[in-house]
């Protein structure tokens, strides 16, 4: 278990793992459960754990749609989405390479792609 | 003016209407009057005019415990304490006759001295002019500069209470400024500010309890501070907060129940706004807790003895903002 | 001066382990004043006391602290060892060195010098305590019981059956409560009607006991022995002696709009009615809000049908006026609203009802008498999924934090029902733990598994939709980690409980202490469960926290048992420590009157003697009896005339200058 | 964090806490037995209620050098004795926004509504409580000076 | 002695010459009232106000002044004498009736048995007096035979058309005067002439205040018990607040109370200014001796006018300053009781 990580989520995700009563309402209500490897109770659980390298490598992460459907119904305000979130951002931090420059921008542009999207992105990951 | 009142109040006593008459006395220098009490055979020493400055409602725990009954001047604002006074049971209202006297602000005389005015041997009113004999000479002062601070944020013309009043004919004297305008002013200073300007203020209190004294609030057969088993009696200001903590105590006890007078500034012999204290108070009250003023109202409960299910908390005074 | 003796507990490793309590005896000894000072590894064993006791004789101690727990916790013990000794017990001051030392900090060094610092203080109290003699009051013996559910009629037949009287007030037209709305009662599965009924007849018959039902208390003034409080009958606009319960009436009316309480609103009854058979007292009663002779004039069909001319009209709420010596509070219990869950869909589908819902389709009594029907369509059900934990343990502010303790039981018991009564359903139960403490309770549990079929899944419902008329929960099940989505007929839900909305404002009138959830407080959690920490007040059932029924009677016996124990006595004593106004220095300003929240102040007139000056004053005078020693009056005597015995300024403030010192 | 730690150890603040019986009192208790630390610096003074608690006594606890005092209460609507909390929230509204005026630093004064259940936030609140007084340091404005050793 | 003279202009210089070795105290007007306050280079002096709001008692006899402390250890008490240091200091701009007050102070402070700390203070204070130019109506020095003209102290001083004469009286005077006579001219005849002249037109001036003639007849230590059963107290005190502002701000009342603050660890035993209008003044176990105001107003006048002057020779315990004339809040003052005991209303 990894504690640096682990730590450096819960800080970044304002979430405390511990107030989790492993009901499952979250992974009861997720509307991407059956795209994702790992469930967004088992979120919380690999974070309380430590066990963040197998989250961070697991393509759950990324289909999780972040439409907070855990976090408004989970009964103990635990928010698994946002430790999600955290945990993308590590990814993120870590690949150092996958920083968006703007001079990239023109050859990603797809047509369907709204602007709106491309300005996040390069918000996002030009950080 | 004296005329009239003198003249009534003759009327009263004759038809046994009551046997005594609360007053202001004739003074050494045209402005230095004393309340007093007239018998019928006294009354050529009763006067009033503008510097009839103390409110008599305080005398009246005294007056109206006698036998017989007091007709008491009282001026509109003085009327505030007496309603005050009343609602507190400290004043016997079958023994008082309360003859309401206008008002058309009291002078002051220290202002009159700040005007370079030195060895005054008589004043007179004039319209609106004030005419003063000196040994150096004669002067002219229009009334409205030396008006007493209190009466520049005159409550009204009306008398909250009175058996009778009488009319002047002359126009009623109205407020000049906004009452909290000082309060407003030091609630926007930095915190170390205020501190200072209290400090600088508070420092010049000789405890000579004149504020106490006159104020018709503090009306205790024993205030704590004189009283040895209150573990917080004092005699002197022998420490700085001693100087604070007397007047935040006496602030306090008189809050929701100060009427405004302004007795207490008038009478400090070291010039301490000591109403600002009072109205900080007010102010706070009428914005925490709707706008009340004691003595309007004889029936009203006070707002530090009743209270609101969803007043606002002490936090407030954190959470307002301000330096 | 006072002589004082000090008393520094160990209370084994509890005091000891962070507080140097030698060195605490060492510096309290200097203090001026105390003559003795000893530690001690349980000042409140039999042999701690008796230190004490033999230090009051040996040195004429004539005040004693202790260091040691919370005074809530031995205050008491001590002052009785004390006045065992010939001590006035309110010489006695306790300076709380675990529960604000010890147990919180850490550090040895710091501990010891706070609890010096906390035993100074104590001392400085002590110096200035003064003996306190407890008046005495006498007690009204009859009690009354504020609602008519299982544990209000409990508690009032066994008051009754120790012979004194007892009056139940129940706000709705029949005694009964939410118990008669069971189908079943788990463990044994007993119908509820048939064990709570003859109870209910019984309190009806018991002479001792009044019932004021369709009532509500109005006011509640006085204090324990002696309340007096006003309870409003509202009007039924039937005369209840002359309203033989036959029930033409409510058969006729013509009316039909209003929802019956008594079915969970899942069918209509009349303007005038019974809610349900076996009612007590059995007698009609008329709401307003849907009567067409009241809103229009008009019908006044229930007039014309009864046959006993108990129709009344122009009936008016009535206050009775009434003496108590004790106050049960029995308020029950409401399931929560779930307006906020839209997940379950609750107020969307009409197939999805609460648990309380379900007990009133499956009783015979109930809408479909007996029968189990999809309340949308009236057609047979063929899955049926039970969820739990519907608002309970919930932070997220939804609903509420606690557990209510019996929804794993009845979930289990209607589970069992429904595969009992009809084998070809197929029943899910999700839940996030299984709680079953309770005699016979897991294997009423096991056995809902194990011989009913019972498909109980480890995981939560997400959210309930519908799809061509069925129901789809969809939902987590965590041991196989899989989403599962169910078609079903109908959902479950076991919705928290809530004391019931009235319990606050009635609690307010009693000045009796409630928490945040609205449950009623007790004089302590452990040993003093059935009381309210304002005298006179006791607890009986959901009112002070979620039980089932054979908890909520033996609470209710235990809440009568200690009723008895206070109507049984002749007098009661007083608590001392109450306000006391210095005549010479009161102003009879009546700013004290103004605060007290008991009308415990009046004011005489009366000629003092003020250092030789006679007059005649106006002064405050409180009623010993009546105060309960807030001290909100001492700090709005301006004059500092009122003070409060126990808690004196003088007291305070010394108090205040020993831990600034 | 430990840099300030170390500068702030030679500086130990009083702090006053008034505690109704009721509420705040047990609500100490609580955190007492549930071993919720805060700082020695507080030291907790019982009183039947909050209303008991006169202004007089605040200041007294100023004079004689505390650096902060805090007020506790049950939760308004909750007083053992009905209504004492509300009287003493107008009362302490008044004084603390009177000190405020007069110059005094308010984050020196504090009421807080803690019930017997909530040992927790007893706990939170002295602890907070305890660092807003250690930040503000000492208390100059409002001690008097014949009260120093 | 000889007479000096120095410019307006350059009294800050000799305020600072003589604040170099010594406090220097100066009517000086801070947050609008004119105290006597230590000098420093910022300081707003007012050497043209008539009076002090206090008088200049306070620095001989100050409001409040340590006597002993008694300190707790355990349960043990030490006694520490601490009474607060007294420094040579300078008094500068004193008017001449409250130069007269230190006489009657004087009277009380120093006579057996010798109150010390009033004597060090005294010994070393150096009283600079000021002649007054202005008089107001409230000023009644002369019924008390002072002349405002001719002010006494250690060194008296006239403000003459921009010019401040200096004139040293005593030898504490003169020592003072060499320490900052390098900053003045030696004054000539002409000076002495302008002096001479100032104080004429002041005199003309005096002589036209409405209370230069208040008549003192009748207090006397003959009239005592005559004065002291007047039924008139009873209109005199009936309006009296018992605040003690005309105390405070008296420079001959000497009463003072001595009160011990426990501050937690120790006693502090100190003195302070007392006013024989508080309800508590002279409170003994079984209470006050003078339970009415009528009593306590009573005392105060028949004080200052008949026991004092009886016990020391004639001297009045008043000096006519004024004060007490302007700060009483219901403006009952000792000239309103002269006039109706006293003059033609005597006997």
């Amino acid at each position: 278990m990894d504690k640096f990580l682990q730590e450096q989520i819960l800080r970044m995700s304002g979430v405390n793992t511990r107030k989790c009563m492993k009901c499952g309402k979250c992974s009861g209500t997720c509307p991407a459960y059956d795209e994702m490897e790992y469930h967004p109770h088992q979120f919380v659980a690999m974070v309380e754990s430590g066990d963040i390298d197998a989250l961070m490598q697991s393509n759950s992460i990324w289909t999780c749609l972040s439409c907070f459907a855990c976090v408004e119904r989970c009964p103990r305000s635990v928010e698994p989405a946002n430790l999600i979130e955290a945990v993308r951002l590590a990814v993120i931090r870590q690949q150092n390479a996958n920083h968006l420059k703007a001079q990239e921008i023109p050859e990603n542009l797809e047509e369907k792609l709204p602007q709106q999207a491309i300005v996040s992105a390069f918000r996002k990951y030009s950080k | 003016m004296t005329e009239l009142i003198k003249a009534k109040v003759s009327e009263l006593l004759a038809n046994q209407t009551a046997d005594r008459v609360l007053g202001w006395k004739k003074g050494e220098f045209f402005y230095d009057e004393t309340p007093a009490v007239f018998q019928a055979e006294e009354l050529d020493d009763l006067v009033y005019d503008g510097f009839s400055a103390p409110n008599l409602s305080k005398y009246l725990i005294k007056e109206s415990k006698k036998e017989g009954k007091v007709i008491a001047l009282l001026k509109p604002c003085d009327t505030y304490s007496f309603n005050q006074l009343i609602m507190e049971h400290r004043i016997n209202r079958d023994n008082v006759y309360v003859v309401g006297v206008p008002c058309r602000g009291n002078l002051d005389i220290n202002k009159i001295r700040e005007k370079g005015i030195k060895g005054i041997q008589s004043i007179k009113e004039q319209g609106d002019e004030l005419i003063i004999e000196t040994i150096y000479g004669t002067k002219t002062l229009p009334r409205e500069e030396v008006i007493l601070d209190r009466c520049l944020c005159c409550k009204g013309s009306q008398h909250m209470v009175a058996d009778e009043v009488i009319e002047s004919g002359e126009p009623a004297w109205e407020a000049k400024a906004d009452r909290f305008e000082m309060v407003t002013k030091l609630e926007n200073m930095t915190s170390d500010e205020r501190f200072a300007f209290w400090r600088g203020e508070l420092s010049k209190c000789i405890r000579c309890n004149a504020c106490r004294n006159v104020c018709p609030a503090c009306s205790c057969l024993q205030c704590v501070f004189d009283d040895p088993a209150s573990k917080v009696q004092a005699k002197s200001n022998a420490d700085d907060f001693e100087e604070n903590m007397f007047h935040i105590i006496r602030a306090f006890h008189v809050a929701g129940r100060c009427t405004d007078c302004g007795e207490c500034s008038r009478v400090c012999p070291q010039g301490i706004p000591l109403h600002l204290l009072n109205r900080k108070f007010i102010k706070d009250i009428d914005t925490f807790y709707g706008e009340y003023q004691a003595g309007a109202d004889i029936e009203a409960k006070g707002p530090l003895t009743e209270f609101n299910k969803d007043d606002v908390e002490p936090s407030i005074v954190k959470e307002r903002g301000g330096k | 001066m006072q002589k004082i003796g000090v008393f520094i507990c160990h209370c084994g490793t509890n005091i000891a382990a962070t507080v140097d309590v030698e060195a605490v005896t060492e510096a309290i000894k200097n203090e001026p004043g105390v003559v003795y000072a000893a530690n001690y590894q349980y000042m409140c064993s039999e042999n701690g006391q008796a230190l004490i006791k033999n230090a009051i004789a040996e040195y004429g101690l004539t005040g004693v602290v202790v260091c040691s727990c919370s005074p809530r916790m031995h205050e008491a013990t001590f002052r009785k060892a004390a006045q065992e000794a010939g001590l006035n017990p309110y010489m006695v001051e306790i300076a709380n060195i675990r529960e604000h030392c010890s147990w919180i900090h850490k550090d040895k060094v710091e501990a010891t010098e706070k609890a010096i610092i906390l035993a100074r203080a104590a001392i400085a109290k002590v110096h200035l305590n003064a003996p306190l003699i407890s008046g005495q009051s006498d007690v009204t013996k009859r009690a009354l019981v504020i609602g008519g559910g299982i544990a209000g009629i409990q508690t009032a037949l066994d008051i009754a059956e120790a012979g004194f009287e007892v009056d139940i007030v129940e706000k709705s037209p029949t005694i009964g409560g939410k118990m008669a709305q069971l189908d079943k009662t788990f463990p044994t599965l007993d119908c509820a009607a048939c064990i709570l009924t003859p109870k209910m007849v019984d309190a009806k018959s018991n002479d001792k006991i009044t019932l004021y039902t369709y009532s509500e208390v109005e006011s509640v003034k006085g204090f324990v022995g002696n309340f007096e409080v006003s309870i409003r009958k509202k009007a039924r606009y039937v005369n209840t002696d002359l309203c033989t319960g036959c029930g033409e009436c409510t058969t006729k009316c013509p009316s039909r709009k209003a929802k019956s309480e008594f079915n969970m609103g899942l069918m209509n009854r009349g303007a005038i009615y019974i809610p349900f058979a076996q009612a007590i007292p059995n007698v009609a009663t008329i709401d307003p809000q849907y009567c067409i002779h009241m809103k229009t004039g008009k019908c006044g069909l229930c007039e014309k049908v009864c046959s006993a001319h108990a129709i009344d009209f122009k009936q008016q709420d009535e206050i009775v006026e009434q003496k108590y010596g004790a106050i049960v509070m029995a308020t029950g219990f409401n399931l929560i609203n779930l307006d906020q869950f839209d997940e379950f869909g609750y107020s969307k589908y009409p197939d999805v009802v609460t648990s309380l819902e379900f007990e009133r389709l499956m009783n015979a009594a109930g809408p479909t008498e007996g029968t189990l029907l999809r309340p949308s369509n009236h057609e047979h059900p063929h899955t049926l999924v039970f969820v739990q934990c519907v608002g309970s343990r919930d932070t997220s502010g939804c609903g509420k934090p606690y557990c209510s303790k019996i929804c794993c039981m009845y979930t289990a018991k209607h589970a069992m029902l429904v595969r009992d009564k009809y084998p070809d359903t197929e029943v899910y139960v999700f839940y996030i733990d299984v709680r079953t403490p309770g005699k016979n309770f897991d294997e009423f549990y096991r056995r809902a598994v194990e011989q009913y079929g019972v498909h109980y899944i480890k995981g939560m419902v997400g959210k309930v939709t519908d799809k061509d008329g069925k129901l789809i929960v969809q939902g987590s099940d965590l041991l196989e980690n899989k989403q599962l989505k169910i078609e079903a007929d109908m959902v479950v839900l076991a919705a928290a409980v809530e004391p019931d909305p009235s319990a606050r404002s009635v609690a307010s009138m009693l000045t009796a202490s409630i928490d945040t959830n609205d449950f009623m407080t007790e004089a302590h959690a452990k040993l003093r469960p059935v009381e309210s920490p304002t005298a006179g007040i006791f607890l009986s059932g959901m009112a002070q926290g979620p039980k089932d029924i054979p908890e909520t009677v033996s609470q209710a016996s235990a809440c009568a048992a200690k009723v008895i124990g206070l109507l049984a006595k002749d007098h009661l004593v007083n608590n001392p420590c109450v306000a006391q106004s210095n005549e010479l220095r009161c102003n009879g300003c009546s700013n004290c009157e103004k605060v007290c929240p008991y009308g415990a102040i009046s004011y005489i007139e009366k000629e003092v003697n003020d250092h030789g000056v006679r007059e005649v004053r106006r002064i405050a005078q409180v009623n010993e009896a009546v105060c309960q020693g807030c001290g909100a009056c001492t700090v709005t005597c301006p004059s500092g005339a009122m003070d409060l015995k126990g808690f004196s300024t003088n007291q305070i403030m010394a108090e205040v200058d020993a831990i600034c010192r | 964090m430990s840099l300030n730690e170390e500068t702030k150890k030679e500086y130990k603040p009083l702090i006053v806490a008034f505690c109704c019986n009721w509420c705040s009192y047990a609500g100490a208790d609580l955190a007492g037995s549930s071993r919720l630390t805060y700082p020695t610096d507080v030291k907790i003074i019982r009183v039947p209620c909050s209303c008991r608690v006169n202004p007089l006594f605040v200041l007294r606890a100023f004079q004689r050098g505390a650096d902060g005092v805090i007020i506790a209460g049950c939760h308004p609507g909750d007083c053992h004795y009905t209504s004492g909390n509300y009287f003493a929230r107008r009362r302490m509204t008044l004084l603390f926004s009177m000190l405020d005026y007069l110059g005094i630093e308010r984050e020196r004064t504090r009421v807080e509504w803690i019930s017997a259940a909530e040992g927790v936030k007893f706990s939170t609140t002295m602890n907070e409580f305890a660092k807003t007084i250690h930040e503000l340091g000492e208390n100059k404005k409002l001690r008097d000076l014949r009260c120093e050793e | 002695m000889m007479m000096y003279k120095i410019n307006v202009d350059r009294l800050p210089e000799l305020y600072a010459k003589m604040a170099e070795s010594r406090a220097l105290y100066l009517p000086i007007e801070k947050n609008d009232q004119v105290e006597f306050h230590p000098w420093n280079a910022d300081a707003c002096v007012r050497l043209d106000k008539l009076n002090t709001a206090k008088s200049a008692k306070d620095l001989f006899f100050p409001q409040t002044e340590n006597l002993m402390k008694f300190k707790m250890q355990g349960k043990n008490i030490s006694i520490e004498e601490n009474r607060d240091p007294v420094e040579p200091f300078v008094l500068f701009g004193v008017r001449a009736c409250d130069v007269r007050s230190f006489d009657v102070l004087d009277k009380v402070f120093l006579a057996d048995p010798v109150d010390t700390f009033y004597q060090s203070r005294r010994e070393n204070g150096v009283v600079i007096s000021m002649a007054c130019h202005e008089p107001e109506e409230t000023c009644f020095c002369h019924a008390f035979g002072i002349d405002a003209a001719d002010p006494a102290g250690d060194i008296s001083c006239w403000m003459v058309e921009g010019t401040l004469y200096w004139k040293p009286l005593t030898e504490k005077g003169q020592a003072l005067t060499e320490t900052v006579s390098a900053l003045m001219e030696q004054a000539g005849d002409q000076d002495q002439a302008k002096v001479e002249e100032s104080q004429k037109a002041l005199h003309a001036v005096m002589e036209k205040l409405p209370l230069y003639d208040l008549d003192l007849t009748g207090f006397d230590g003959d009239h005592l018990l005559e004065k002291f059963n007047s039924e008139k107290w009873a209109k005199l005190s009936e309006a009296c607040l018992g605040c003690g502002s005309c105390t405070f701000v008296c420079p001959t009342c000497q009463c003072y109370d001595i009160r011990d603050y426990d501050n937690g660890h120790g006693v502090q035993r100190y003195r302070c200014w007392d006013s024989c209008m508080y309800s508590d003044f002279t409170m003994m176990a079984h209470g006050t001796p003078r339970k009415t105001q009528l009593e306590k107003f009573r005392q105060r006048f028949m004080h200052k006018l008949v026991y004092f002057p009886s016990n020391n020779d004639g001297m009045y315990s008043c000096v006519g300053c004024g004060r007490c004339l302007t700060k009483c809040p219901i403006s009952m003052n000792i000239v309103k009781v002269i006039k109706a005991l006293g003059g033609e209303n005597h006997a």
